[in-house]
């Protein structure tokens, strides 16, 4: 299949803003999935609430568009239930990184098989422009008028304290690299973390005077670099591991319990 | 059969998994815990899937979705946990996903009095959440009504795909009682869809108020939401669709009262004084009603098994007849005898409250007979 | 005496109270008997007295809560200074000989064993409610001997089945010789 | 003379957002009245830069003559 | 007095800061992010904090703690992010601390129709959260009704020491009226203990039902526990006590309603049918009545300005002297009118409910109007 | 003032078990505090709920006992009302990193100074004895019958990676360290995390036949290292940095405010 | 016409329709009217046509969005195609020249300006919404100019303040005309 | 005849967890029924070990004789 047949055409164009990076991460996406082989059946996608969450309305497959931060515990009953979905969290810097904090520490310690997709605006896009987690200091934002003296996450430090096995970065600006690190994310036995910095040229573009999303994406190439160069934000992927999966480490267990071999 | 003596919170995780359940997430709570431990203890042997996680949100997160995938799921909490459930029970209401919720009652507010029996989460249960939602609300008196309506519970679930709660005191959650844990009982599935997945619409419920979800990864592939959504699952704004959604939310249960409702009437034809109860003050209004019988006098009994939606009916029909006076005990400041005042005049109630953690107790009750006499 | 058992168990955190009145629950309800057990829970679970209380009857039984106490068991002086008050006029009580029961109404049937230097004898001072288990049974005789073993069985780990049921002989034992010793009238 | 690749662009999808135009590294397209529109078709490369780029999934680069 | 056209979010604001409020966190939600916006501009120029916190949970504990230490401190949130609230608003009403949370309300249930009114949390304002609580409910209909009640809420909270919601719906929120930001209102503010800090015992209501807390850092060391607590502050497992505590925090309400029980009453008087409203719907009915009263009708309005404690003598007295019949638009199924039927006959109220994010019309109540006539 | 003139005697003795680890942690930290000169009016002390959150109870300070998981939040407020109170959470592993996961990670990322004394017994005490977020791996436990399939945190990483500029460990077994390392934290201006290994005889240690309390002090001199030893849980301090400190940035932003000197 | 307004003005999302509204109705509170406005909000929000209500009265307010719409103005056909149908008989519209109206009832007052030629001369597309505001106000009347000018200072960002005035002042000068050629009964 | 330190269980506070025992280098303290006790007050050194770990706040070590 190609990766624009996981679209559901019915409900296309999007809602997203002209420019809005979230497509560009939604393709990518696709793109990765589709060099793969899972019916379209056996994926489900699960979001939280804001501009990127309803991404999930947009994909033909098992879609489930949650409550504010909750995707991930959500998706994690649905992997639990049924190990053999591929389960895919599709998730904005707010959702994931603000209320929904908690969960994604959590799913990365019990290193569950999910994959987990950050689109990381640097703002609350849905409600108009407040700052995040991830919003860096000093930055304007409608609730930061005066500059954020909020000190962001870095995500990808977050998750790895968190024991994630997968982490790594991409950027919208780079599509070809962030379908290569997310289809190593799908690949990965165990819990994955993308975060992907993309950009809202409507909120926190415009207030930042950041220019259009074409300048906006300049600026991501000036600022991040594949390659570790020094004062650029890093992308790539930061922790690869295998260790023994969540769901596999409960079937493992239920099969000991059978067979009657449990402590007591 | 012979009946085995388990706790009230050990009947519930039998009756559970006799309907079916193979799915519990949790987060320990005073008094509810031993549930999530014998869960931890059984689902394993039965290939079922016991997690703990990280706090009462993701547990009722956990539950919403290993039902959304198909599998009969349960949750179990205390007020407080109760409390941070309240948005994803409105969740599983707007997007009409079966689980099972059991709150063992303790005394609050707030963290309150954590190992003694309350019945402050009345209306809580019912209102808890924001927005009008469907929701029933069970609540069993003794640890065989226990097992018995959490099978109850999850077959009103299935049947018409909304979460319900099952609300009973620390006392019944606690005591040990001989229970007939009968593998007998009718035990109801969520209809699976009919059309073929291309013509499948989740939500199109048809002549009927209930829609058929199929379990993700079955074939159909749909969208659910909690956003306000038409009979795709798609979100709408559309003012017409809204409104039928929210009213055909209401309408599947308030159409269904008759089968939803249940409660045991005992004596109550010619009763001139009627006790309303159900979990530990109903024992013992049963003792004193039965006392007073024996001696002659016209006292009755109404034990309420199902509180959500609310036998308003009953109660008006109940009183209309009899004119009776109502006694209501409750370990509350009154909720139910509150809400019964829709039905029966203010006048014509009796309260008795009591909030100290201490159950009411047949003494109590026989006084207030008393007084009403 | 009626058919009608308001019992109660008491002791300190460690000494099993709860688990024997569960385990005589158990026996009553094999029996075909209607029964309730429950135990208080509270910030004083953590030490200090605990409690267990059993409701044993043919009829229905509805209150949970023991109201009018006729059989009550003390492990401890503490608890039975604490819970011995709730034991109605005319009611059943079982105490080790070291406990002084001479605060209680005279009407009380004292039954006093030499409980725990039983349950050491038998290698095992934990037995000691199990053990007296045999003697409240014995004197009361509610439950069959045999449903009581069952339940013994049922409800200890099984590691400890084959003392727990030396314990329960070894208290039926003593239970007898305490019956013949008040049927002859003696102090017991 | 059609190119090596043909590029098309779905106006119904495209916001006229002009992140194509910008990746373009042979000046294929350009920005019309709010849409994008492919300017110069003979020049296209097939590096598929502008469909990757594309947040509205609106632009398909597929290899051989219009015609086909 | 000139006044200024703003909208209702900016006037809660201008409220609060009138009040005295010099501490705000919170959690953006649609329709209520305005409030959050506004506060992070203007705090920091009165020396006041705005934060923005992780969760709706993290906000409402902040001001919590902010109020402890003293400071007048608000958060606002919309449906999803109250429902988050509730456990922490419970600890606020059982430790007596005065806060005050605004729920602008949009479509339920769950994420709903966000920018479209409603006021489906009317019922959950009161009873969201577990065990017996104390708690009032004030809500406005107009942009002037939102500054003037935002300050009667603070009022209102360091008065009786409990949390105060206000509740109203996206349309009052959103829309702009000119407003009078009188300088002159009074400003209540919380007693500080007369004790010196040896004697002093934080829950020792004396003969008074309202506690004196002393801000954390002003000099009295003490404790405070959401468990159920002595005059101390310190848990107790009395029962005398505990039932000591649920009543007084009940009771410092109840025995408070004429005084925080706030209504309009139009023409009621002499009333065959009387509107009975609150929020957005209020306003179509007063258009409706005054144009029957133009006509000639005797059609009068009782306007509710306090929604909890809930006006049931007023409702009882009214009809008992009117025997009037009731109209009850609302913007959900039916949670005022189930209320009012405590008070008025069930069948002497005529529903006028709307679900679809769009409002209550005059036209619909005419209509009603002509139905009831 | 003495260590022990801090404790409310009349509510002595303290409810907690014989043996168990949170009364040696409460008197680390009291003898910390003595030696530091706070004034008792200026201390307060935040708690969530659990067996370690009672502590707060026993302090003759401004104590507040929260709700479950709430104590960073609750301290959050107290702390920006009132900058010049010194606050204090004293909290269990249960409260601070399970539930209350989110709160710790969004105070350690805004730097605000609050002294966050994690009390880790790795269980749920006040539940008797559930699995919690720092329950060893295929430890027993009333809700891990069969062995814990969850992989815990390491606190200390997570709170790095969550950006706390001062993270340490201790455990019961060394409470000279403990004190030290406890006081270090005190007078951090900023963030400060210290995780102090304890021990809960009636649950964990009884469930995982670990024997007595002073068994399970061994146990912890045998597996705890302040050296940095192969193999051994380090204690020791692992981040103490010097960055901008919250209340204070704040109180920044509100004087460029006053002096009209934001941006707009 | 009498003393009660309801005003619709919409436009496309970036217009500044609902600006111009605000700044209507903060004009006419100032002239002593009791005013509402409202906006549409939604997710036709983010693009789209956008709508601001303007209620006018001297009387009380209550109901407080347009129920009998007696002045409109559009600036786009999309805006009028979808909102055109609220305007009630007799009404009045303002529209660009550009837009279709023929759709419309004919006893519907019709005035078609230049609104975006006239910007676009001032060098500012952006500020149509003034512009027309002036128009609006020429022909209706209902406020001062003064209030307007002083509500157009307080609402529009101050860099702008100069060109919105000229805006406002270009836009009575073709409302003047346009009244004039509706006075004369000329094609308007 | 006393030694140089001052060792005080309260037994009040003690739940005889015996820890303090434990960490003593001298011997000094013992296990009763329930509670510790000092049994070789001669022996102290004064290294509030047993102070510093006891969970219950009852042991306080001085400096002094008894009778001071
Ligand atoms: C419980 C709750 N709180 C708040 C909201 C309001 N809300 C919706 S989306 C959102 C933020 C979305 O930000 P992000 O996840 O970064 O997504 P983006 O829109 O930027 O893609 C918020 C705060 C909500 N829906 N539910
Ligand atoms: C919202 C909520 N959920 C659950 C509980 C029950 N609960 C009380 S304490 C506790 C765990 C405490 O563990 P921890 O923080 O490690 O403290 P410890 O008792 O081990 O010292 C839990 C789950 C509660 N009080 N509130
Ligand atoms: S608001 Fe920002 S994040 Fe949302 S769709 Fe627009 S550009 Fe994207
Ligand atoms: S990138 Fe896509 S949406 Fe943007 S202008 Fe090009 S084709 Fe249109
Ligand atoms: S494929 Fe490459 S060359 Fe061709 S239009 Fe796209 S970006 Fe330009
Ligand atoms: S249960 Fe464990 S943590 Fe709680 S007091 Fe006892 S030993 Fe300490
Ligand atoms: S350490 Fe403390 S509590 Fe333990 S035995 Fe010694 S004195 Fe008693
Ligand atoms: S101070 Fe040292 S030597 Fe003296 S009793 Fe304590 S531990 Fe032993
Ligand atoms: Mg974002
Ligand atoms: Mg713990």
């Amino acid at each position: 299949m190609k990766y624009k047949d996981f679209l559901r055409k019915d409900k296309m164009p999007h809602i997203w803003c002209p420019g809005c990076g979230h497509g560009m991460v939604l393709s990518s996406f696709l793109r990765a999935l589709a060099k793969r082989e899972y019916h379209p059946d056996k994926v489900a996608v699960i979001s939280g609430i804001g501009c990127s969450s309803r991404a999930s309305g947009y994909l033909n497959f098992n879609t489930l568009h949650t409550t504010h931060g909750r995707a991930i515990p959500f998706a994690t009953g649905i992997k639990m239930a049924k190990p053999e979905l591929k389960v895919v969290v599709l998730t904005g810097d707010g959702d994931s990184a603000a209320i929904g904090g908690n969960h994604l520490i959590h799913a990365a310690r019990r290193n569950i098989e999910l994959t987990v997709i950050v689109f990381n605006n640097n703002i609350y896009g849905m409600t108009s422009g407040q700052y995040s987690p991830l919003t860096p200091h000093m930055r304007l934002a409608t609730t930061a008028p005066y500059g954020n003296i909020d000190y962001p996450f870095d995500l990808v430090k977050l998750a790895e304290g968190a024991g994630a096995s997968f982490v790594a970065r991409g950027a919208t600006a780079q599509p070809r690299h962030l379908e290569k690190i997310i289809g190593q994310g799908l690949d990965h036995n165990g819990f994955s973390l993308i975060e992907v910095i993309t950009q809202c040229p409507t909120y926190f573009g415009r207030k930042n005077r950041m220019g259009s999303a074409v300048d906006m994406l300049q600026w991501q190439r000036d600022n991040t670099s594949t390659t570790g160069k020094e004062g650029k934000i890093p992308l790539g992927i930061f922790v690869q591991e295998e260790r023994p999966e969540y769901c596999a480490n409960y079937h493992h267990l239920v099969k000991t319990v059978a067979e009657g071999k449990g402590s007591e | 059969m012979s009946k085995r003596l388990i706790q009230g919170n050990e009947a519930c995780v039998e009756g559970a998994l006799a309907a079916g359940a193979r799915f519990f997430a949790g987060y320990p709570i005073t008094p509810s815990t031993e549930i999530a431990e014998l869960m931890a203890e059984k689902l394993p042997a039965l290939g079922g899937v016991f997690m703990q996680m990280e706090d009462e949100i993701a547990s009722i997160a956990a539950i919403i979705g290993a039902s959304i995938a198909g599998t009969k799921a349960m949750t179990a909490t205390s007020g407080p946990g109760f409390s941070l459930m309240q948005e994803n029970l409105g969740f599983a209401a707007m997007t009409e996903v079966p689980i099972v919720v059991v709150n063992v009652t303790r005394g609050g507010p707030s963290t309150g009095t954590p190992t003694k029996p309350s019945q402050g989460d009345f209306m809580q249960a019912r209102w808890g959440c924001h927005g009008d939602h469907p929701i029933i609300v069970l609540a069993p008196s003794s640890v065989q009504e226990v097992y018995n309506l959490t099978i109850t519970a999850f077959n009103m679930s299935e049947k018409y795909m909304v979460p319900v709660v099952l609300l009973y005191d620390e006392v019944v959650g606690h005591l040990r009682e001989g229970v007939e844990l009968k593998g007998t009982a009718e035990i109801i599935n969520r209809d699976f869809p009919l059309v073929p997945p291309e013509n499948y619409r989740p939500y199109a419920t048809g002549d009927g108020l209930i829609p058929k979800l199929a379990p993700f990864g079955s074939g159909y592939r749909y969208h659910m939401s909690g956003l306000s959504h038409d009979e795709t699952g798609f979100p709408t704004g559309n003012p017409a669709t809204i409104e039928n959604l929210v009213v055909r939310l209401q309408d599947k249960i308030e159409k269904n009262r008759q089968d939803i409702i249940k409660y045991k009437a005992i004596d109550v034809e010619d009763a001139e004084v009627i006790f309303l109860a159900y979990g530990s003050p109903l024992r013992s209004a049963l003792q004193v009603q039965k006392q007073a019988r024996a001696r002659g006098e016209k006292v009755g009994l109404i034990q309420l098994l199902t509180l959500w939606p609310f036998p308003h009916e009953l109660l008006t029909e109940t009183f209309a007849r009899n004119n009776a006076d109502f006694i209501i005990p409750e370990l509350s400041l009154g909720q139910l005898a509150d809400e019964a005042s829709k039905s029966v005049p203010r006048d014509k109630i009796t309260r008795v409250n009591r909030n100290d953690g201490a159950l009411i107790t047949p003494a109590q009750l026989e006084q207030a007979l008393k007084g009403v006499r | 005496m009626n058919n009608n058992w308001e019992l109660i168990i008491s002791g300190s955190g460690g000494q099993g109270a709860i688990l024997a009145g569960i385990i005589f629950a158990e026996a009553a309800l094999a029996d075909g008997y209607n029964v309730i057990q429950t135990q208080s829970y509270g910030p004083e679970a953590r030490g200090g007295a605990s409690r267990s209380e059993v409701l044993i009857s043919k009829e229905e039984l509805a209150y949970p809560k023991v109201q009018q106490c006729n059989l009550m068991v003390a492990l401890t002086q503490e608890s039975l200074d604490k819970y011995g008050p709730l034991l109605a006029d005319g009611g059943t009580l079982i105490i080790d000989e070291d406990i002084d029961a001479s605060a209680l109404n005279t009407s009380i049937k004292v039954y006093k064993a030499p409980i725990f230097t039983a349950a050491a004898k038998l290698l095992r001072p934990m037995v000691a409610n199990v053990l007296v288990l045999g003697i409240l049974n014995t004197v009361s005789g509610i439950v069959s001997m045999e449903s009581l073993v069952n339940a013994v069985r049922a409800r200890v780990p099984a590691a400890t089945t084959d003392i727990n049921l030396a314990a329960l002989e070894e208290g039926s034992k003593i239970g007898k010789e305490l019956s013949a010793k008040a049927f002859k009238g003696g102090n017991i | 003379m059609a190119g090596k690749f043909q590029v098309r662009i779905l106006p119904a999808y495209c916001k006229g957002c002009g992140i194509c135009v910008s990746v373009c590294p042979k000046q294929v397209l350009g920005l019309g009245k709010d849409k994008a529109q492919v300017v110069q078709p003979d020049q296209c490369i097939g590096c598929l830069n502008c469909e990757y780029h594309c947040p509205d999934f609106a632009i398909t680069v597929t290899e051989g003559e219009k015609d086909e």
